[in-house]
């Protein structure tokens, strides 16, 4: 089975940016997004919710310049002020061009 | 009943001992945890049956009678931001950012607090204007404007490059689903009145207050999360949050009062001015000022005012109420 | 009362307020959102509670009185898709795929739809037989299966690979949920009579209506998200969605009032008949037939022909029983 | 009524009827599927209700009317583990850490089998003592911790590295949602008494009976998913399953009536000792003895001894202390 | 710690799939897997629940083999009719014997 | 944007074990952790929820020494007695000293 490399960007975040970030993950070019609840505990304590602890999780293959991209706005305008993490994986899928934005 | 019996009374209610069995159960490291689901549609419940309720007696009132009453509490929820603004920046120090937005959890409303107020008539059989629920409806909202405008003056919002969009905030909570049932649910009671609602009242009016006690259980562990964050809060805030309230529920009594309302509906205003947003205005708050701290303006109004609310807070405002009736 | 106001008062039920409610949440793009666990929580409810009430009624009956209605009913599902089927497909020009799945979905019936139908002629005083959750029963599956007969006959079952099993998702949905819980409650109903219910009706028969309304919230979100897809219907599959209900409630309500039931009963069977299922179709179908497209038969089931007849349909199909009961 | 008539009536009660049913929704391989956090909620629910009732009776009675009773629920708890663990040790061949995993769970108590037993005796018109919810509270963790000793004497609590720590075991299942709401409700309905019970008893009486029904829906599933291991278990397992609870039961009757309490006390002191845990035990076990096997404590628990007194037992232990106390 | 290289398949499905796509799982050799519940959106619109974008996110780590197997059983039954997408990660475990099917 | 190589340490487990297991996350060294909730399957079947194959997934970005450590605590601790697996991947985070323990 012929595979392709792409980006998996995996951002965890505090559950009240939900709507905002999954509007910056698409202005930043990608196709299509996967998102799960999860709760958690991180080196920052600044979020607003009464359900303390109460994450999404958001997961997206993208290409690189995507991933690159999203990582930028993520840095410059989330990181700052939110509690956000994301990280970036290698993996492999069929049929790559669905995931070139 | 003299006003300690009352105190008393409020204190030993079921409402009451179910918040503080959810304070126990944190401080007993307990793993009792109500699923988030089940909040929400608890939640969602709550504000559908206020609304509901509410609607069925707007029904029966000419639009008139709610005029005064309703431009006092908007009034009181926009003015409230003003000072709390300009005393948490001078006295207490506070940043921009910090000092709005804990204006804004003051300047809006409580749920739970209004519907805990409501019990309480109930249960020394005070009288109060139908449309109450109305006036909680139209405080949410103001309170977290006046702020949101505090904060843009101080140019702090719009700072943030993610979230600080102050106006998006504003629509996002009018289109919120407290603000979306509290209305639809008036409207769908004024409309249907007491005849329609009739069908659905098992579920809506014979289960709240049962409800409400699962509710304040969870809230009562929610609270007490936040109290381990209490140091961290100062104990200017802490005085603000104990001392604000206070004046607040004074202010809405007299003005409630003098504007000839019952002594329950004096009461309700007061109880609405007095009480402190923990579910709409974080939210809101979060997105608009990022830069301020959680850690401040939440533990205030969830830790420490919505307790003393509904503890001694209730009763107070209630006595005083009762005492403005009786002396003039 | 007039037809008019007939359909006036269902238009200003709760139940049907809070459908629009939920519709209206959708529009202004409120973040309201029923969780998934609650929304599936109360369909097990609401088919449990209709099962329980319907068998409770049935052990009362002799068997033979069910007779005659179960074979209409049976009859009328199988009929269904195999003139909707040749109209979708000669008329409209569907592919074989996509009429099967259609035909599949106005060939079974919708619970809500039924149960709405009851608690109007509840409101409407209107007595009706106590089978008639028998009848949902017996429903569901027949039309389905009919449907996939034809799309077998058509080649396009078993071929795709992973889902394309007919007989396997028949299996599935006779094992599904709603059925097991419709025919669990009926069975539980019936054994244990009106004694037995009497202890446990205070959740499953006082509470019917409030669960209802919240559960229309949701649907009423549901279908606005689809009535987005409206466009994609196209003209011919939004006429269909609308007219084939009007005949096949009157091929209904004409059936029942042949065979001797009462105004109500025959209401009923046209409001069976009418109805398209968008819970338990679309899954069986999905599988089945998974080159039909949703956008299709979920939009058209979901978004157009569920809130025509809650609002329009019931008093419509209640109008013509009344007539045909006194013209004859 | 006689015992067999007794026997059927429970038999055929809606209660037991959904247990069957969730059995056979998962023979069925139905997608019928309670969501957890509705599970949880509805956990929550009961032990609330069940304490705040009980806590109700209990603010009518003096304590003394509860020493005696009480003492003989936390001796019998403390003294089943004792021959449990010898009789699976030395006749069963058990290894230590199921043997006392087993132990732990015959000598703690289910709540399901506990409120079962009060709806037989309400739908027989039997009174019971109103402290009954109470000895449900204090059996819950007394055999747990025997049953822990015993296997620390015999040196398998803190082989593992991980989660080997009886105590603190021991502490969460003290701290652990069932006491805590059970103790909590106790307190709470104490407190309040009747009058201010009387506000939230559509929520926490009314609707009990309903609510036990869909929870037993979902432990029939459970049970059943469990059932399938019954050949893991094996004759002697299967048998203590079976037997051990008769002789339980009738422990607890005729201490129950020896020491004063009347039919319906002594039925439910009998139905405490014969049931057996599948909710705290299992946690609490499974982490402070992990060498222990699921399928042997879970299953001889839930899908043996449960659905046993569920169907015979009750009416069985009714049956003695009626006899008893007519024949003394 | 001595540890082995795996695959890690993740496939995010409409959830309708569910029982059938963990047998296909199952069927391809997989000895285990992990379910959580997601949402999403993605370049296809074709799902059939009346929860629109309910989904689920299948794991299963496998052997390079398996993870072959499956991905080709994906492309062929799945992909063309439903809204499936998989990618694979290479990660490491402990024990890789457990997963050699 | 400058990225920094770190370790995402994933852990499936019975659901009972929850509040022990991130402890030992924590003693390990890890800085935080996600989790979520998850069903599965595996080659044991020994857990003891009632709510059988009930379990959670906890993610952890560390440094490789911390990865290295808190898997050695789950080969001897945890795997042999109940319901646990763990895998390793490489992932690229942005300011990695925040894993750093
Ligand atoms: N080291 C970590 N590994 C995995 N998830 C993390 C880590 N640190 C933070 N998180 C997640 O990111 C969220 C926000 O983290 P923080 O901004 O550090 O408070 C937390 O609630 C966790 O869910
Ligand atoms: N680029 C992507 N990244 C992550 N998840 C995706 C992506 N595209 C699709 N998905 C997920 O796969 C599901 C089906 O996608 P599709 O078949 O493209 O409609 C969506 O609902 C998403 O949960
Ligand atoms: N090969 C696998 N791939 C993904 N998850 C697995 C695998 N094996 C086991 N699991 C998960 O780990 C849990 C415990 O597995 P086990 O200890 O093998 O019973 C299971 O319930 C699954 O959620
Ligand atoms: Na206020
Ligand atoms: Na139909
Ligand atoms: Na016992």
């Amino acid at each position: 089975m012929q595979t392709v490399a792409v980006k998996l960007v995996t951002i965890v975040a505090e559950s009240v940016l939900e709507k905002r970030l999954l509007l910056a993950v698409k202005a930043a070019g990608a196709t299509g997004y996967t998102v799960s609840n999860a709760t958690g505990v991180g080196s920052r304590d600044m979020r607003a919710s009464t359900l303390d602890g109460e994450n999404i999780r958001i997961e997206t293959l993208v290409c690189p310049e995507v991933a690159e991209a999203l990582l930028e706005v993520l840095v410059r305008d989330w990181f700052p002020h939110y509690a956000v993490i994301a990280w970036i994986s290698d993996v492999a899928v069929v049929r790559g061009e669905k995931y070139a934005g | 009943m003299n006003t300690l019996d009352l105190a008393m009374a409020n204190l030993l209610s079921p409402l009451l001992l179910c918040f503080v069995l959810g304070v126990v159960a944190v401080l007993l490291r307990s793993d009792l945890r109500f699923p988030d689901p089940v909040f929400a549609a608890l939640s969602i419940y709550l504000m559908l049956a206020i609304g509901l309720k509410g609607g069925v007696e707007l029904s029966k009132l000419s639009p008139s009678q709610f005029l005064l009453p309703g431009l006092a509490a908007v009034g009181i929820g926009m003015a409230i931001p003003l000072w709390s603004y300009a005393l948490l920046r001078r006295v207490g120090g506070f940043t921009i950012a910090d000092a709005a937005a804990i204006a804004a959890h003051y300047g809006s409303v409580s749920a739970v607090t209004f519907v805990a107020a409501l019990a309480y008539l109930d249960a020394t059989h005070t009288p109060y204007e139908g449309f109450a629920p109305a006036l909680l409806a139209i405080m949410e909202v103001p309170g977290i404007v006046v702020a949101f405008a505090l904060a843009r003056r101080g140019g702090v919002i719009g700072e943030a490059g993610a979230g600080g969009n102050a106006a998006q905030a504003v629509r996002e909570i009018l289109a919120g689903k407290s603000v979306l049932l509290l209305c639809g649910g008036l409207a769908i009671g004024a409309i249907v009145g007491e005849a329609g609602y009739a069908r659905v009242k098992p579920v809506f009016s014979d289960l709240f207050q049962g409800v409400l006690c699962l509710f304040l259980l969870e809230l009562g562990m929610l609270a007490a999360q936040r109290m381990a964050d209490f140091r961290r809060v100062g104990p200017f805030l802490a005085a603000f949050a104990l001392i604000m309230p206070v004046l607040h529920g004074a202010l809405g009594v007299v003005i409630g009062h003098s504007i000839g309302m019952s002594t329950g509906g004096a009461m309700i205003l007061g109880t609405l001015a007095a009480s402190a947003s923990y579910i709409a205005a974080p939210a809101a708050v979060r997105l608009a000022l990022p830069q301020a701290n959680p850690g401040y303006y939440l533990t205030a109004s969830l830790a420490v005012t919505f307790p003393f609310n509904l503890t001694l807070g209730l009763p107070l405002y209630k006595a005083l109420a009762t005492w403005l009736q009786g002396a003039l």
